[in-house]
Parts: C-alpha cells; structure tokens; sequence
C-alpha cells in the first residue's frame, strides 16, 4: 500500500467503503448485496484482491462487473460472471452448501451483539415504518463462514434493542449463537464511517477496534445507542491511499455514469 | 399444451379474481406489461407471491388487485421503498395487505417444494430470527437421522405463475437465458403458467443444457416484445434504471401514482398503447429535464 | 483452488485406504481412467457411491478395492448382469460386498442433501417397497403442515469425488454438458473433488447458465484425454458399445477378468500406456473377429 | 391403421412391442426406461404418436432418437432432446414434480397386483441372483399419472408371490395402494408377447383383456404363475400393421447397426 497524501481529502464514506475494502483477502468466496457492499467488494477486486469471487444471491457466480450495478441482478452481473445459477441453487448448494467465506449485510438496525433489523420500525403489525424485509440475509447471516457489517453509524442505527431481529449475529450474547447450531461463525466485523468494531469473546459484545482518522472517541460514543466500549488494542484506520481512492472513485463514476446520474 | 394468444386473452382466461398468483423475475425478465394486463383487468383480492415485489408489485398493490403478499424482500432495487407497498401496509391504502413473509432463501425453497410436489422444503434457515413467529409457513422439524433441528417451509403452489422470456418457437417451447431466478420452480409449481416471450422464431437455437421451459407444461404464450420493461431482457435490452429512479417519486404520492395509473395503464388498450403512452411521458419529462419515466 | 497434476498425484493425495469415493457420471463422463488408477494403486476397503456402478465399479469391485458399495441401479447397460458385482455380492469374491441400496430418486436427492449440506432429503418414494427394510438410510418423517408421511434418505457426503469433464480453462474451471448426472451434486457435496479432463483450454467458451464448477471447488485437475472411455463424452467421441459388450464374456469369468485387469491396469503405468496396451488387444481381436475389448 | 397382410409373419416380440406402442397417444409425456419400453416409445413416436415426449432418467427431455440408443445415456439422447436438466431435477421436478403420464418398467418378477421386483432372486441376504436393482422404478411406479409394464410372459416371471417388492403395483390389491398416498394410478396395463393384462377393479388383479394372434388360452395359462382369469370381454389384439413392422424394423435395423451387431 502507497503512502497517501496527507493533504488527500476524501469522505467518511470513503473511509467505510474502503476499509470494509482492505478485509476481504485474494481468493475469497464472497456473498454481495446490492450498495456499499458491492462498492467494497468491487473495489477489492480491482485493488489488492484481483481473485476475489463475487457471488450475487441472483446468481451471478464470478461477477466481475466493469460498471457498478444498480440493481442486485443488472446484466452486467450476468454477462461476466463464470456462470449463473437458479436463485435456489444460489442459496441451497453454495450459500446453505458451506461454500461462501465472506458475507455482506447491511441493516437499519444493529444491536450490541451484531443482531440485524431489516423488517420493521416499530411493531410488526402497526409498523412505523416498512421495511424491505430480510432478502438473503437471515441465511447468510447463518451460513457464510463469517459476516461483514456495513452500516452508518448512528443512534437511531446502533440500538440498545432491535424492534424485529431479522438476521442473528450473537442474539443476547455468550454461547447463544453456538447453541443455534449454526454453520458459520456470525459477524466479525463491523464497519462503519466512522470506526471498526469486533466482537470480544467470551460475550460477543462488539466493541471499538479500529478508529477511522479524523474521528473523536465522543463521536463514536454519540453515534452509538448502548454505551460503547473501546478495546484496549484500538488502533488507528490506516488513511485510504492514492490507489485506493482513485479506484473508488474512477468506480464510482462509470457506474453513476451508466445509471443516468450526474 | 402451449396455446399463442394475446396477453388479454391469457389474463383474462387464467387470472380469476382471488386467484393466487406469482409474476417472478429476479430483477431480470419480470413480466410487467402482463402486470399492467391484470391491473387493467381490475382484478381483485389475488395472493401475489414474488421473491422481490419490484416495482411491478408496487402498481399492482396501489391499483387495489392484492389482498396478500407472499414475499422475501419488498424493496425498489438500487432505489429504495416501495411507497405503494408500505402504504398499503403502514395506512392500508387503498386496501389493507395480509403479508406472509420469508427470506430468500425460505421462499426459493418453498418454490423448490412446490416444483417438487412435496408439501414442504427444509433448510438451515431462520434460526434465531422472528420471522417464524410472523409467519406459521416457517416451522421447525428435526432430522430422522441426526436428530438436528432444521427449518421447514410450507410449499407455494400458485394457480398462475407468469413469466416473461426471450423466446419461444412455434411450438411453444420457451427459452430463457442470464439470470433465471425461480422461474423455472415457479412454472413447475403452478397450475397454469402464462408465458409472454420477446419473440418467437422458428428454431429457438439452444445450446445444451439450457433453461427450457417444453411447451407441454405452457399454457398460454404471448409475444409482447418489450414486455419486461423496466427490468431487462439480456440480449434484447438493458435496465432502464431511469425508470426505477423515476417511480419513488410517481409511487410516493398516492394522487401522482393514481393519475399515472390512469393514463398509462387504465386509459390504454394494451401494452402497445402503453409503450406509446409512456414514450410520450418519458420524451416530456426528458425535455423539462425532470424525472418521470 | 484447483491445482493441476498428474492422475497418479491426485489419486494417490486424496484417495486413501477406507475412504468414501464418489465416481459419478451417468452413462456419459465416466471417470474410467481415474478408477483404473485407484485399482493400480491398489487401494481397499473404500466405500463407492454410485448411482449406476457400471463396468467402472465392477472392476474395483474385481480387483478388491471395495467394503461397501451404495448404489441404486447395478447392471451394465444394455447388456445384462455387472458379473464382478454379482460374484462379490452372491460368493464374495474376492470379498464380501456390503450394499446400501437406493432407488435413483432416492440416491440423487442424497446426493442433493449433501450438496446442500443438510443431513436429510425429503422425497416421495419408496411406499410400499421392501428397499427401507434393508436399508437403514431410508426413514419417513411426517410434514409438519399437512402430517403426510415422506420418505427421508440420509445425505451421502463422499470424501473425495471423481468426476470427468469436457474441459477446464488454465484457472482450472471446469465445464461440462450434455447428460449431466449428479455430478454437481455429487462434487459439491465432497470434501475433496477430483476432475479428469478432455483438454485444458484457454477459454472455456462457456454459454450462459452453463453447468461450470468453478475452481476454487475443486481440488485437482488432471488433463487424461479419453478418460471417460468406454463411455463418451460428448463433443469428443462415442459410447464404445462394443467395449460394454464384450466386458460381459471378460467379467463373466474369475480368471478372465484377472488376466485383463493384470494386462491393462496392474502391469500398466499409467492410462496412456494402458490405452496402448487396450489398443493392442483390440486390434488383435478384431482381426480374430472375437470380442475383446 | 392399414390392413395387415395376414401372410406377414412377425415374431411374438414383435407384437408385444407394438400392442405397447398404441397404447402411447400423442402428446403424451412418457419416462421412458431402456430396452423394449424404448423401442415401443420410439415406434409410437415414429408411427401414430409424433408429438411423444420421451424422457430419459439421465437428463433428455423431449429426446427424438433416430437411432435407439443402447443405453440409458447414449449420445444420440442427449443430441436429440429439447433440453437435458441434471438426474436430480428429472426426478424431483418432472417425474415426482407430476410431469409425466407414462412411465414404462420391466422388471424380473410380476405378481397379479402388479408389483415388480427387479432386485434379488432369493433372500435379500443369500440372494440365488442379484438382479440389478431399483433404479428409477419405485418412484416411476408412484408418481407416474399411469404406469405399464413390458415383461415376457413366464411362469418364472409371472409369480404368486415377489421374492421382493422393488416397486409397487396394487401391493394386496383393493384399496391398499390407495393407502399408499401415492401420487400415480399405478400399472393399468401389463403388455406380454402372449397378451395384454389389465387390472379388474375392485381387486386390481390383473386379468387377461387382450390375446395376441395365434395365441392360445392354454399357453398363457401355463405361462402365469397364478391361476390367471380372462376377462369376460377378452378381445384378439389386432396384428400388426405393415407400417408398424416395417417401422420397428427399420429403428432396430439402425440401432443393431449403431451398436456393432450383425
């Protein structure tokens, strides 16, 4: 990795996008929603992990997509990927089948112990407000090898309690998640604009262990609904260097091009 | 047997009021212009079953056709809501929607059951999550050998699955390529499948092992060229994007939505004079540099 | 990640005394060579899955490979009896044969469970035969919907499975077509997967939704030309019926068979010398007007 | 259908191959096993019935052999078909899935319910023979909307009591495959080179319905292991046609020369 220029400017976003970038190693089998997701993994792709293998739930398997696709199933997802599967077979033979390594949630909920929301705000049956609904995510959340999170870290995010839990992380913490019998070790990172946390064992509560630049402890605490706790190893977010931005953003454009923005 | 005839024909003649019905396509191939078809037909209290309700559940839940949704993940892809669908579910406008709710992987797996004539599929699936306490077609069963605990999910068994494909030959033979979703799971689980293609041609060219559907398990095929804009037709059109960013505004307003309702699908014939319809809207919005699809 | 290497390499890397071995490949792909080469590696007491054990499994069975076999259709097709199996199964030579005995339905959609790592399919089979009194891997559940009775069969998860395939890019990709089998299924649901290839090629030319198994599933590929003989593969040559025919006279007999496995396999080093020495013989037999292989 | 030349001779597996044919109607879906139930499929295809849709258990839908393969898998299936889906999926989606009208079995014992067995002469432990085994049968028989058997005609073979139920007909007869659950009516015709037996409701024992030219009631007698009954209206099977021979000869011409014969 180059030295980046100090005087480099880039945004939160970048940060988040880029460090969730740098955790997915060459070779890796990866299970990618739509948005931040496929920005990082497409981005690690075309930096340091030329042979990541991105899969997408709508069966696209190898996907090496040029422009970034707007939607989870866009013909270029199909038209460069190895081959392309059911959507039953997405899930029954690869996912559910032990053959994805990484996968990678999002949420609008989060809660200490890497559970996820993606239902509902509010009461099931009197929701304040719809949400899409859980997609592939309560399986992949069950059965990748291990989970990334990518969510913007905020209170109304990062609550004490989930309104619904859609996708497991370690429900209340401890051995719970072990007891489900579950096939893939759950989140070991979550990644946000402004930090990363980890989960400390022996009770999976995730804690701070990364700090982006720029960002004030008292920042992640405000951001944080329950009462945050930093590791004592918590270091610094190496800053994005040159390389990394540029790809980003060159990224970026071709798919905000190709989607009629701008 | 498949029969050719027009999608007014196939609608009219397969999809009863109260039926249930699934339109599937994951993001590829969704078969809108047949959506548009049941909308204009005014048909009432169907169950819409539909991994991803897309735009195309969106107009058919705030034209009032649904009374329930089976569903896994009820977003406008790329975009964001779907403003028809959490109205209906957050205010119950027009009507109020019974949902029935899985993830992806549970309802392509109740596809799979349904395909299969068994009366449910298991999977690892939804442990620790609270959708089973939501939705009584998630259970819990053990394993005869293992003793393990696994989740099952009850089948989907729709009257009428509707697809679009690329092509079709004169015998009804439909072929289908790129992203396949749970098409072929869904014709195979269904009593009747409409099947409205890009074109049909004399020799559909397949390579081996290709997604075909024989045409002795078609009901009906219709040629509607164009007809699952705005999602895509790999090898005859691209996504229009556009119009997916285009809808959260015409989907947020319930007066907005309404006019556009009338005009473009109420007010026209058949898909014919709708593409012409929406042609004229999209030249407009594109002059006044606005974004109305 | 597939890794290149010589049959012998992969055979002798992942095919260990007392293992469970998957040769799959319904009367198309074959994986002939590679079971020439566990027989000259004297291998034993393996445990071979199969659906349709063919000649392949009736020479290891011959040669003393085999414990236990679990299979669902045991005959040489279009022929008759697999006499090699017959005399280990009915005299126990060379060895007794344990059989876990399935129908088709019931050994692919083990192979599915174990492909989906569930530890149990569901399928509607077996009702009224006697194959669950003998076999304990067949169990009924009940739906816990609607409490019909099921059939269930216990996933099968082989340690290694041997495959022969079309072809692989330099990645080692792997592409397949036409008669597909459970190969997927069965590679999938492996430890370890072994592939034979026709030919490694630079660009596998791949159509969309073509059957692929991508490299990083895949343990090792070995580039064996004609692997898949006497069974074909297609694009590359023909069924050699006339090898299955005369398998029947060269099985039939103890000492017959012995001799021919001695001759080509054992006293061979590897399958382009024992396709050298086949060549002979059948050179010398069609000049004689007899039917050797 | 023309008039035969009554100074045709054609041979009993002849005729046992062509009274199984007509009973294929056009359109029909037929699972089609190989040997006699591929050459009769293949005749109706090639003489009354051109829209048959054969399927093969290795994976061919819809396959139009010109020459009849010799086994389950040959090339010329796969060459041929509509379409080839993996052996999961035509067991599970096509045949257990409900897609077919006409399953066709052989087997090495029948009883009068039926039932077939195609595993073991003897005790399943001791077996006298092995006999190959189930294969697709059991869930042909179960699933298929209607089942008919091709089977010489044999005291051996036509026994009062199976050594093994690989697949079941009536099982005791009555109601005792309606039990069963099963999806298919069961075998609603046994086709023989004597005859052709039906089942008599409400027994479902198989009765003789139709005789083949130049066969006596004696000898289909001596060639039942149980005391065989003739139905009332037991009626001659027409011979058969100059285009039918002239047909099966030809496909079996093409196939014995396919396959190094003569």
């Amino acid at each position: 990795m180059t030295t980046p220029d100090s005087s480099q400017d880039y945004t939160a976003s970048e940060m988040m996008t880029i460090t969730a970038a740098r955790l997915l190693k060459n070779g890796m089998s990866c299970f990618v929603g739509i948005g931040l997701p496929s920005l990082a993994a497409n981005l690690a792709r075309l930096t340091h992990a030329p042979d990541l293998v991105l899969i997408y739930e709508s069966g696209p398997i190898g996907a090496k997509p040029r422009v970034l696709p707007l939607s989870i199933g866009d013909g270029e997802l199909a038209e460069t990927a190895d081959t392309i599967v059911a959507t039953p077979e997405i899930f029954r033979y690869w996912l559910q089948g032990g053959h994805i390594d990484v996968g990678f949630l999002g949420a609008a909920q989060i809660d200490r112990f890497g559970n996820l929301n993606t239902t509902v705000i509010g009461p099931y049956d009197q929701p304040k407000v719809r949400l899409p609904g859980a997609g592939g995510a309560p399986e992949i959340a069950g059965s990748a090898r291990r989970v990334f999170v990518m969510l913007r870290q905020s209170a109304r995010a990062f609550v004490p309690k989930l309104d619904f839990i859609t996708s497991v992380g370690y429900l209340d913490g401890g051995d719970a998640r072990a007891r489900l019998g579950l096939t893939g070790a759950g989140p070991v990172a979550i990644i946000t604009d402004l930090c990363v946390l980890e989960p400390e064992p022996p009770s999976h509560e995730f804690v701070v262990t990364s700090i982006h630049p720029g960002v004030t402890r008292e920042r992640i605490v405000a951001a944080t609904g329950w009462p945050i706790r930093f590791a004592a190893t918590a270091r610094a977010t190496e800053p994005p260097s040159e390389a990394e931005l540029r790809t980003l953003r060159e990224l970026q454009q071709r798919g905000g091009a190709a989607h009629g923005e701008g | 047997m498949a029969e050719r005839m027009s999608l007014r024909e196939a609608i009219s003649g397969y999809v009863t009021d109260g039926a249930t019905v699934a339109m599937e396509g994951f993001t590829h191939l969704i078969p809108f212009a047949a959506g548009y078809e049941v909308i204009r037909q005014r048909r009432r209290d169907l169950t819409l079953i539909r991994m991803t309700p897309d735009v195309i559940y969106d107009q058919l839940i705030g034209a009032g056709c649904a009374r329930r949704l089976i569903f896994s993940w009820g977003g406008n892809p790329g975009v964001g809501s779907l403003h028809r669908l959490r109205d209906a579910v957050e205010h119950g406008w027009p009507q109020p929607l019974e949902l029935l709710e899985h993830s992806h992987a549970g309802l392509a797996s109740a596809y799979v059951a349904g395909a299969e004539h068994l009366p449910f599929a298991v999977l690892r699936g939804y442990a620790g999550s609270d959708l089973p306490r939501y939705n009584d077609d998630i259970r819990f069963i053990r394993c005869p050998f293992t003793d393990e605990e696994l989740a099952a999910v009850r089948a989907v068994q729709p009257d009428v699955t509707i697809i679009h494909a690329q092509k079709a030959d004169r015998k009804g033979n439909v072929l289908l390529w790129g992203i396949l979703g749970v098409q072929k799971e869904a014709a195979l689980a269904a009593r009747h499948t409409i099947v409205t293609v890009e074109e049909i041609v004399d020799d559909l060219g397949a390579w081996p092992n290709a997604a075909l559907l024989p045409a002795w398990i078609v009901s009906a095929i219709c040629e509607v060229p164009g007809g699952a804009h705005p999602s895509y037709a790999q090898g005859y059109y691209e996504r229009d994007n556009r119009f997916y960013q285009a809808w959260d505004a015409i989907a947020r307003d319930r007066q907005t939505f309404q006019a556009w309702l009338q005009r473009h699908v109420l007010d026209t014939a058949d898909y014919a004079e709708f593409s012409r319809v929406l042609g004229e809207t999209q030249a407009v919005a594109g002059a006044e540099g606005t974004a109305a699809p």
